[in-house]
């Protein structure tokens, strides 16, 4: 087997997991963790394929995509965790109160 | 699509707003206004100046770069990109205008809103970006600029409310832009490529495929709220300021569909069906129901609001079944996917100009009376009639009475259900706008209605509630130039012989 | 042939600017607004007259503007038009100088007279409409531009009766809105008077064509308040007397009546109607209807309420003419929409002026006021023995036409409809006069507003006055040509030479 | 231009006279002189005229009989309108009164000028309705009633006739009244339209058995007006009829019969009820429904054809005539006896007992004449019973001898000013006097064709002193008279009423009233359920306010959008949505 | 063997990732995080994506799990019985839960399970693309720098890079918004210990010269921009933590300016070029590996200013005065 074909089966677990957790998780930490782990699924997705196609080096189109990606997606983490924080500084809350 | 003129304007539609917002931030609070507003209007004049270019030269492309496709990124100008940069241009101006004086009247009470600015201007360059982009990780790029900067513009009132529903908000796009990464790097997977165009000429049929297709799909629909994924927007829309409500459901929601859009009728054609477009028409019309009757349910104002934003919202999924064939249709003979396509934008359109002016005037309700309770509409009618006006006249759009943006609309979406012979939509879009109509009466209803309590009544700058009125007619005279301007569209790739891709679908899984 | 013309455009604008220049004005400059109200109406008047003068020369005017394909907006002048316009033009004239009394003093005029002039130009504009789609735009625009003026006054009551004409006009609208949509995929456009596109597409599209045709039926009879979608209509009294004049004469419900007639006339045709089988139904929604309505009447003694559901009733008159085919219950059923509406706003003028003047609402407070105000009473008991179909008076000449035409056409039991329902009429409308000019005042009568030695304010006494001499003209000079009668009778020949 | 001035001068009366003070103080000459067009008409045979202008094409022209009814129309309206001009100085409502009266003249005129059924149909009504204002005038509790009644019956009058109308004008395919008859005789629904046409002109006529508002209505009204209600306008029915009647062109037995029995009915069975009467305008009122039978007959007659209209019609309106004047000169006579005193009262008496010969057909009266004319057509129409009917007319003599000097001695009681004392409006009771029956054996009135065939080569005179004829006039109203002196001679045989009518005015009225009473409550309770029900069934909007006005809809809602809002259920949402889309895909 | 280690791998990686989430402590799910962050790093590593391993190890695991970490300041004392209630009932076993309805978190797991196959399915069977490697060894030459990640970060796809540059600035734009200051103050933590002022003041030096490293290496081989910029960040958050702000000393403008500077550059830059008629990010190629340093280097600096200023709102958000207000 080859070794991006154990890697893209890995990232789409990752991808449910990370999906599952936002739905099922109620913490706002493990919410955006959840975010992120989806993220890492992808990003594994797009990386297994650059080594799919590797001649001499690897893809560098996905690896320049997944590095913009993870960049982003930190952003995003960065400001749902300051969202988040901001809340439970207001009221206290760690989660949804409509899921509870 | 390389061998479409060039033009340097797609790249500074998106280079300039992010420029001038990052100036800017060099400015206090008022002077961000006044770099921010001059921005916007200098946003806007280039939107106008590219709709002159597209409407003189036709599609026009700026290869990033120099490199092309597939390695690099090429951003293209048609038509419909253009109609629906030009139309944000148009509601953005009236919204910067709209905040200016907002602000400007709330100055005393926080600085932190200066900060709308940039926010605004960098979204708005996500939009100029997302409606020029061709590529599909770029596309990915914008919708999270689009994503990030509409979060920070709902959550900066402050408020806990707004927070909760921003930080929801934010959850649902991060989640909707994973899904929608991960059909992309499952198409560069499988076909090497990011191109829309050159996807769409070598995209195949598979399970894979397919199966981007509906994370895609998925990721999209969140983002725009499509049905089942509404459930951020009306917290979200209802809880932000005034403007930014405004910008949120005129314009962020419609980058998503326009995506969606562009993707279906340009990529996915070969893997749709049918039954599949059925389904997103489904989804469609449980949101016009759904929402409208949430909307005629609702205490407040701005949930009203919110709400009606869903229902609208569902009328744009439901040009989705028109778009594709049935089995056994013939390409040629579907003469319902223009009144279709039409349909599709102007409900865009509409919606826009009306969602915006609603929204406004509910925050100059709310500068008024210190909330949104509906009863605060109470003799609006006789102590701001500029603004019930506006409330009238975007409720009428909404409602899609004649002759309205919104009736266009509802017309031409009426018009290709019939053609197609799927009857069974008809009833739904007037369902919907039955229960629009009773929303946005029982809204005049409480303007006219004698007020009930002596609450205090605080003057409200005029021209706070003329931009509102202006946005609001703006969503009537956007009627006038439609034969024009869905002659202008037909010249686009997507528009006019890009349909073509659709027609030619449906082979995969319709046998 | 297609001549493109102006014209038309401007006798809409002659009321939409002046309304929109109203709005801009403050509520102070009452002169301004009075100014503009008058001379906007005057205008209307003559442009109507000029193109109606044109008309007769044999001229064309037209106005197409494409939306987008299929989707014109088409102002075209034809005769049924222009009798419809001119209608709704003079009576604006007489009802703006009666408002201008009538709510001298009043809150909110600059909003009122804003909207009223939108509803007649939305009036107009159904009226010169030259295609369904058109018709549809103004069809919308009118509810529109009538709900301020429903719930002008402001009050609970006011504001509910405003929430039920909405859910009626828009749903009817909704509705109707089906059916353009419908017939213009499968017929295309159609102006006015191609009836020869339908008839052509009967063989193949029948069963679509008797569904749309019932759509749209239906969603005309909410204005036209044919039983059972006429609730709205008593509900919407509570509006100020020339709103409620205005809306029973002319610009609502007749919107509803004119659009059945142009449906049946204009679109579908006559022939291919009732070989179609369609008009049955609507003829028996009518004369119920009309039954209905008056009996209703019988019980109310709010006089406006009486009024209403007397509107209900005669209305049905001019449906019941269109859907008996014959060119003498056509003339009737046209005639009728100018005979009814001078008829009618005559006495929701008198309401108006009763109301105004001595505070009186309900008929049995109505005790010899006739005395005190004769000339409107006098007005008043013209336009009942209208109503009743009494000779000479226009109501008359509508009925006998109507009558005529049913036996024409072998329809006897319309007769005794149209008889029964005249009987109904004298049992109700009879006792307002019995008690106005025959019963002794219960107190001592104070008029509240009055001018000088006039019954009450000039402003509101001249058109009540007029309206009646009118209504009492139409009818005794039925014959002269240019009578309404006549060119109504000219329309329904050349509908059947067609 | 005089066929418009007999229409338009009353009308220009009526407002002079209502609303102008000096045209209240002379209304009397004012309204003389806007009768003096209609007299003129009826005098001299002027040619028609057709009025494009007016409602449907109107035509006005006139044939004999309508130019004698007419003459007579016009007599009375000018007598009467003298008589009130001076009997009404004081009346608070004179002008009111005025209006009304001006307004039904001119719809009397117009009526029967009018050749067409728009306009005739047109002055019928203003006649009808105007007349409302003429019988209320005293506003009286009794007043009042009979307007009501009248307005009722007069309806229904209306309602019959414009059906009629339609039918008759369709079955003619023209406007023109004289079409009508020859129509009707064509038309096989010929008979039903004339039925109507009988219904709707029967109320006015006071046929039985639509008569009953007329002993209301009539005396209810001031003098004046009861005599042209009762000698002009109940005339106007019989012009309907006329206009209607295809006399001499059909053979319609059963109708014909129907309307002579109804005839004959009337004429005895109205004189019996006025007997019993204590008003002695109640009393005369009943007298017009006896003599309004005599006139159906004559048109039954005609009806079973034989006898050429051009016959019948004017010997009818001859009868009316003599009917018409003598019951204005006794209904105007009412008002006499209470203001007339000394000498003058010998003139007066001598007047209403000239007025009660003429009706009576006493001999050397107009009546006797009239009434010849019908015998002569009882003799010779070919109707079954014939001869019956020929005693029955000598026995409504009798009757009518009583019922009237049952009048003349109802008068009698009526106390006369001790002084010699008489007021103005004696002057046209006279001139009433002097117009009364005998004219209809003037030759300006008598059509030749019609007094040859009744007298031949003998000339009117010979007939007129024929002692026979007169012989045969005089026993019957002899008879009467002695029954009625005798009656009141003697206490055991004076069994009338003084106080209390034996009959309440209108009778059969009272039957209907009494069913209508027993049905009332039941009626009522009905109607108010009907109204309530009809209420309470409000439109469909209400059922939906009460859905959405619902505490409970909104917290259904509410609760249902909350749970679309969990994250789990849009993750259930996500998976429905994801794994329908791929089955579809 | 390389198959059972990247097995091995794979697995680690899925059950860290199932850990993270159904780890009862809040404070266990940040470790984990961080050890997940790794463990994906490696992966990187293991698919010779060495530039990803780097960004992934900087900032995914290290920058995020750090946010994480400071965000434990806030929440850890609610971590109490509440918080372990609420995790209690977050177990998906069917049974312990009494208080929610079963019937939908078992539509949702079944629903999960489902997708999880499709999505396996899916993945499994990709097509062969050929990606675009070909094509970009032909480009590289053109590209200006040889390490073939750089060359498609900062010239192929150039127009994606600054606009990511962009969204960092808006993340920290939309996290003022979000409540943070604009306006820094010394940080509530001093750095009164000795140790580690010493250890800040002896790793700065190191962290800024690996970072110029990175940067300037990242033009033949992995490194650039986004690595070199967090390991300055890292100082700027080291100095923060130590006591000392940095973004309190510089001036306000200066701030801006270098939070900017990346892609205000950038973007400057690439209009400038654009005058010369040429397209946006067009580098003449004689000139492109010079710009493209400039650019990286003007790019990281902000994206470290970014980041700290990031760590630094977030790290006071605890410390807010209103909060400390309504406390009392």
């Amino acid at each position: 087997m080859e070794t991006y074909k154990i890697y893209i089966l890995t990232s789409a677990v990752l991808f449910v997991i990370g999906i599952g957790g936002v739905f099922m998780a109620r913490h706002f930490i493990k919410k955006i963790i959840a975010t992120v782990i989806m993220g890492g699924g992808v990003f594994l997705c797009f990386v297994s394929f650059a080594e799919r196609d590797a001649l001499t080096f690897a893809d560098p189109v996905p690896h320049a995509m997944v590095i913009t990606g993870i960049v982003v997606a930190v952003a995003s983490a960065a400001f749902a965790l300051a969202l988040a924080r901001r809340i439970y500084q207001l009221t206290g809350e760690q989660s949804f109160p409509i899921d509870k | 699509m390389i061998n479409l003129p060039t033009s340097s304007l797609p790249a500074i539609l998106v280079g300039l707003p992010i420029l001038v917002a990052t100036l800017s931030l060099f400015f206090r609070s008022r002077g961000k206004a006044v770099v921010g507003l001059l921005g916007s209007l200098l946003t806007a004049g280039l939107a106008l100046i590219a709709f002159v270019e597209v409407a003189q030269l036709g599609s026009v492309i700026h290869i990033l770069g120099g490199w092309e496709p597939p390695l690099g990124i090429l951003l293209r100008m048609d038509p419909l990109a253009v109609v629906f940069i030009g139309m944000t241009a148009l509601v953005g101006v009236f919204i910067s205008l709209f905040a200016w004086w907002y602000f400007r009247a709330q100055e005393s009470t926080n600085g932190k809103f200066s900060l709308f600015w940039p926010l605004w201007l960098f979204l708005w360059a996500g939009l100029n970006g997302l409606f020029l982009s061709n590529d599909l990780f770029n596309l990915f790029v914008t919708i999270e600029v689009i994503g990030i900067c509409a979060v920070a513009l709902a959550v900066l009132s402050g408020k806990t409310d707004s927070l909760f529903a921003g930080l929801r908000y934010l959850l649902a796009a991060i989640t909707g832009s994973m899904a929608y990464l991960f059909g992309v790097a499952l198409i560069y997977g499988s076909t090497g490529t990011l191109d829309l165009g050159l996807l769409g000429q070598i995209l195949e049929p598979g399970k894979t495929t397919t199966f981007a297709l509906l994370v895609i799909t998925f990721g999209l629909m969140v983002k725009m709220a499509g049905f089942p994924f509404h459930f951020w927007l009306p917290p979200a829309h209802s809880s932000a300021l005034a403007p930014v409500s405004a910008l949120l459901s005129a314009l962020v929601v419609k980058g998503a569909f326009y995506i969606l859009l562009r993707l279906w009728a340009e990529v996915f054609g070969i893997s749709l069906t049918y039954a599949g477009g059925q389904l997103i028409g489904l989804a469609g019309a449980v949101a016009v129901i759904w929402g409208s009757w949430q909307a005629f349910m609702q205490t407040n104002l701005k949930l009203i609001i919110a709400h009606s934003s869903v229902a609208q919202l569902g009328y744009l999924l439901m040009i989705f079944p028109l778009l594709i064939l049935a089995p056994g249709v013939v390409a040629g003979s579907a003469d319902w996917l223009s009144p279709a396509w039409t349909a599709g934008v102007y409900q865009v359109m509409a919606h826009a100009f009306a969602k915006a002016s609603f929204f406004l005037s509910a925050g100059i309700i709310i500068m008024a009376q210190g909330h949104d309770h509906k009863g605060s509409l109470r003799d609006l009618a006789s102590r701001m009639p500029m603004t019930t006006m506006a409330i009238g006249i975007a409720g009428v759009s909404l409602i899609g009475l004649p002759p309205s943006g919104g009736f266009f609309a509802k017309w031409m979406l009426l018009k290709g259900v019939f053609l197609s012979g799927q009857l069974w939509w008809a009833p739904v879009i007037l369902t919907g706008s039955f229960l629009t109509a009773g929303y946005v009466f029982m809204l005049l209803r409480l303007a006219f209605a004698p007020a009930r309590d002596q609450e205090p009544f605080r003057p409200v700058p005029h021209s706070l509630q003329v931009v509102a009125l202006l946005l609001a007619l703006g969503s009537f005279l956007i009627v006038f130039p439609a034969e024009n301007l869905i002659q202008f569209l037909e010249s686009s790739e997507t528009f006019g012989s890009g349909i073509e891709s659709i027609m030619e679908g449906g082979a995969y899984g319709n046998n | 042939m297609e001549t493109t013309s102006i014209l038309p455009l401007l006798i809409l604008g002659s009321s939409f600017i002046p309304g929109t220049l109203i709005l801009l004005l403050r509520e102070d400059q009452s002169s301004q607004r009075t100014f503009l109200n008058i001379f906007g109406a005057v205008a209307k008047v003559s442009l109507i007259a000029l193109v109606f003068a044109g008309y007769m020369r044999g001229e064309d005017y037209t106005f197409v503007f494409s939306l987008a394909p299929g989707l014109n907006f088409t102002l075209r002048v034809d005769l049924l038009g222009l009798f419809f316009a001119t209608l709704s033009a003079v009576l604006w004239l007489i009802t703006t100088l009666y408002a201008i009394g009538y709510l001298e003093g009043g809150r909110h005029r600059r909003r009122f007279f804003a909207f009223f002039s939108y509803c007649i130009t939305a009036s107009t504009g159904i009226a010169l409409s030259g295609d369904v789609v058109t018709f549809f735009i103004f069809y919308e625009f009118l509810t529109l531009s009538t709900y301020p003026l429903v719930v002008h006054l402001g009050t609970d009551k006011a504001v509910n009766a405003g929430r039920t004409y909405l859910w009626y006009t828009i749903g009817g609208g909704t509705i109707l809105f089906l059916g353009v949509v419908g017939l213009s995929v499968i017929a295309g456009p159609i102006h006015f008077g191609q009836t020869e596109i339908i008839a052509s597409l009967i063989s193949e599209n029948a069963t679509q064509l008797a569904i749309l045709f019932f759509l749209m039926l239906a969603g005309l009879a909410v204005k036209a308040a044919i039983f059972p979608l006429h609730s709205w209509l008593p509900i919407s009294m509570v509006a100020p007397a020339p709103v409620s004049a205005l809306l029973h004469a002319v610009a609502v419900v007749k919107a509803g009546a004119f659009g059945i007639i142009r449906l049946v006339y204009d679109v579908y045709g006559i022939e291919t109607a009732g070989y179609m089988n369609l008009l049955t139904p609507l003829a028996v929604f009518a004369a119920f209807t009309i039954i209905y309505g008056s009996v209703r009447a019988l019980f109310q003694d709010d006089f406006k309420r009486r009024l209403a559901f007397s509107t209900v009733s005669q209305l049905s008159y001019i449906a019941l003419g269109v859907a008996i085919t014959g060119v003498l219950s056509s003339t009737g059923a046209i005639v009728h929409l100018v005979h009814q509406g001078i008829m009618k706003i005559t006495m929701f003028f008198a309401a108006g002026i009763v109301a105004e003047t001595y505070g009186f609402y309900k008929i049995s407070e109505m005790n010899g006021i006739g005395r005190r105000m004769p000339l409107t009473m006098g007005a008043f008991a013209i336009a009942v023995f209208g109503m009743i179909g009494l000779p000479p008076v226009a109501g008359f000449i509508s009925k006998w036409y109507l009558g005529l035409g049913a036996i024409e056409t072998g329809s006897y039991w319309v007769v005794l409809v149209l008889l029964g329902s005249s009987a109904l009429n004298a049992a109700y409308f009879l006792p307002i006069i019995y008690r106005a000019w025959f019963c002794e005042p219960v107190q001592e009568l104070v008029p509240r507003r009055r001018s000088g030695r006039l019954e009450t304010q000039a402003l509101m006494l001249i058109p009540v006055v007029v309206t009646g001499l009118l209504s009492l003209a139409a009818g005794v000079f039925a014959a002269v040509a240019g009578s309404p009668l006549s060119i109504a009778r000219e329309i329904a020949e050349r509908l059947y030479l067609l | 231009m005089i066929w418009f001035l007999t229409i338009a001068l009353p009308l220009l009366a009526a407002i002079i006279t209502a609303f102008i003070p000096a045209g209240r103080r002379g209304s009397g000459l004012f309204f003389v002189s806007a009768t003096l067009p209609a007299i003129w008409l009826g005098l001299v045979d002027e040619s028609g005229v057709t009025a494009q202008w007016f409602l449907l094409e109107s035509h006005f022209s006139l044939d004999t009989p309508r130019r004698i009814l007419l003459l007579l129309t016009g007599i009375l309206w000018a007598t009467s309108a003298l008589f009130a001009g001076s009997y009404l100085k004081d009346d608070a409502r004179r002008g009111e009164f005025s209006f009304y009266f001006g307004a039904a003249m001119a719809g009397n005129f117009g009526l029967l000028v009018s050749a067409e059924a728009a306009s005739f149909y047109t002055f019928f009504a203003l006649m009808t309705f105007a007349s409302y204002g003429l019988v209320i005038h005293s506003r009286t509790p009794f007043a009042r009633r009979a307007a009501r009644i009248y307005l009722v019956m007069a309806i229904i009058g209306e309602l019959f006739l414009i059906t009629a109308l339609y039918l008759a004008v369709k079955s003619a395919g023209s406007m023109l009244l004289a079409d009508i008859p020859p129509a009707l005789a064509e038309d096989p629904n010929g008979p039903i339209i004339f039925f109507l046409g009988l219904i709707g002109f029967g109320v006015k006529v006071g046929a039985i058995p639509l008569y009953f508002w007329l002993p209301l209505a009539h005396p209810a009204a001031p003098a004046p007006a009861s005599a042209v209600l009762s000698g002009a306008m109940i005339k106007a029915g019989l012009v309907g009829w006329m206009h209607f009647a295809p006399v001499g062109l059909v053979e319609w037995t059963s109708l014909s019969f129907l309307m002579v029995s109804l005839g004959f009915t009337a004429a005895l069975g109205a004189a019996i009820i006025g007997l019993t009467q204590v008003d002695p305008k109640t009393n005369l009122a009943y007298s017009s429904i006896s003599q309004m039978g005599v006139m159906t007959v004559i048109l039954g007659i005609g009806l079973y054809g034989g006898i050429p209209g051009g016959l019948i019609l004017p010997a009818l309106a001859l009868y009316a005539y003599n009917h018409g004047t003598a019951k204005a000169l006794l209904f105007l006579g009412t008002a006499l006896p209470a203001r007339v005193g000394g000498f003058w009262r010998i003139l007066m008496w001598a007047g209403l007992g000239t007025g009660v010969l003429a009706i009576a057909g006493g001999p050397l009266t107009g009546g006797l004449w009239t009434k010849y004319l019908l015998k002569t057509f009882l003799g010779e129409t070919s109707l079954p019973g014939a001869q019956t009917f020929l005693i029955l007319l000598t026995l409504s003599a009798i009757t009518t001898t009583l019922l009237l000097s049952r009048f003349l001695h109802l008068l009698h009681r009526i106390e006369a000013p001790s002084e010699n004392a008489v007021p103005a409006f004696i002057l046209p009771w006279i001139l009433l006097l002097l117009a009364g029956g005998w004219w209809t054996l003037s030759p300006a009135l008598l059509p030749t064709g019609l007094m040859n065939h009744i007298t031949k080569e003998n000339g009117i005179m010979v007939f007129f002193w024929n002692r026979f004829t007169n012989w045969s006039a005089l026993w019957p109203i002899t008879v009467g008279i002695v029954v009625m002196a005798f009656t009141l001679r003697f206490a055991t045989l004076n069994l009338w009423p003084a106080k209390k009518p034996l009959l309440p005015p209108g009778d059969f009225l009272h039957i209907i009233l009494l069913a209508g009473d027993l049905f009332a409550k039941l009626l009522r309770k009905g109607i108010s359920l009907l109204e309530s029900g009809l209420h309470s069934v409000q439109g469909p909007e209400q059922i939906f306010y009460r859905v959405t006005d619902n505490k409970r809809t909104s917290q259904i809602s509410d609760s249902a959008e909350t749970t679309l809002r969990r994250w789990e259920f849009v993750g259930i949402g996500f998976f429905i949505f994801f794994l329908t889309l791929l089955l579809l895909l | 063997m390389s198959v059972l280690i990247d097995s091995l791998l794979a697995i680690l990686a899925i059950y860290l990732a199932l850990q993270c989430l159904l780890a009862q402590r809040l404070i266990q799910t940040v470790f984990i995080f961080f050890a997940f962050g790794l463990a994906l790093a490696l992966t990187w590593v293991r698919l010779g994506a060495i530039d990803v391993a780097i960004t992934e190890a900087a900032i995914a695991a290290g920058f995020m799990g750090v946010l994480f970490l400071d965000a434990l300041r806030d929440f850890s004392p609610a971590v109490s019985k509440k918080q372990q209630n609420l995790e209690a009932v977050r177990n998906p076993l069917p049974g312990n839960d009494t208080k929610r309805p079963i019937l939908p978190r078992l539509a949702l797991g079944l629903g999960l399970v489902l997708f999880l196959l499709i999505s396996l399915e899916a993945v499994w069977n990709t097509p062969e693309g050929k990606g675009l490697t070909v094509v970009t060894g032909v480009m590289l030459p053109d590209s200006g720098v040889e390490h073939p990640v750089t060359a498609v970060l900062l010239n192929f796809r150039a127009y994606d890079t600054w606009l990511e540059i962009g969204v960092i600035l808006m993340g920290l734009l939309a996290i003022f918004a979000a409540g943070g200051k604009e306006v820094y103050r010394k940080s509530g933590m001093t750095a009164e210990d000795p140790v580690l002022r010493q250890v800040i003041l002896f790793f700065t030096p190191i962290l800024f010269l690996f970072g110029a490293f990175l940067l300037y290496f990242g033009k033949s081989g992995p490194g650039g921009a986004f690595p070199a910029g967090v390991l300055w960040g890292a100082i700027g958050i080291l100095l923060h933590l130590g006591g000392r702000p940095v973004l309190t000393v510089i001036p306000r403008w200066l701030l801006y300016l270098i939070l900017t500077i990346g892609p205000g550059f950038f973007i400057l830059l690439g209009f400038l070029l654009m005058t010369t008629g040429s397209t946006l990010f067009e580098y003449p190629p004689a000139y492109a590996g010079i710009l493209i340093l400039i650019v990286e280097t003007m790019a990281a600096i902000s994206i470290a200013a970014a980041l700290t200023a990031i760590f630094t709102n977030l790290n006071q958000m605890s410390e807010e005065p209103d909060k400390i207000e309504s406390n009392n």
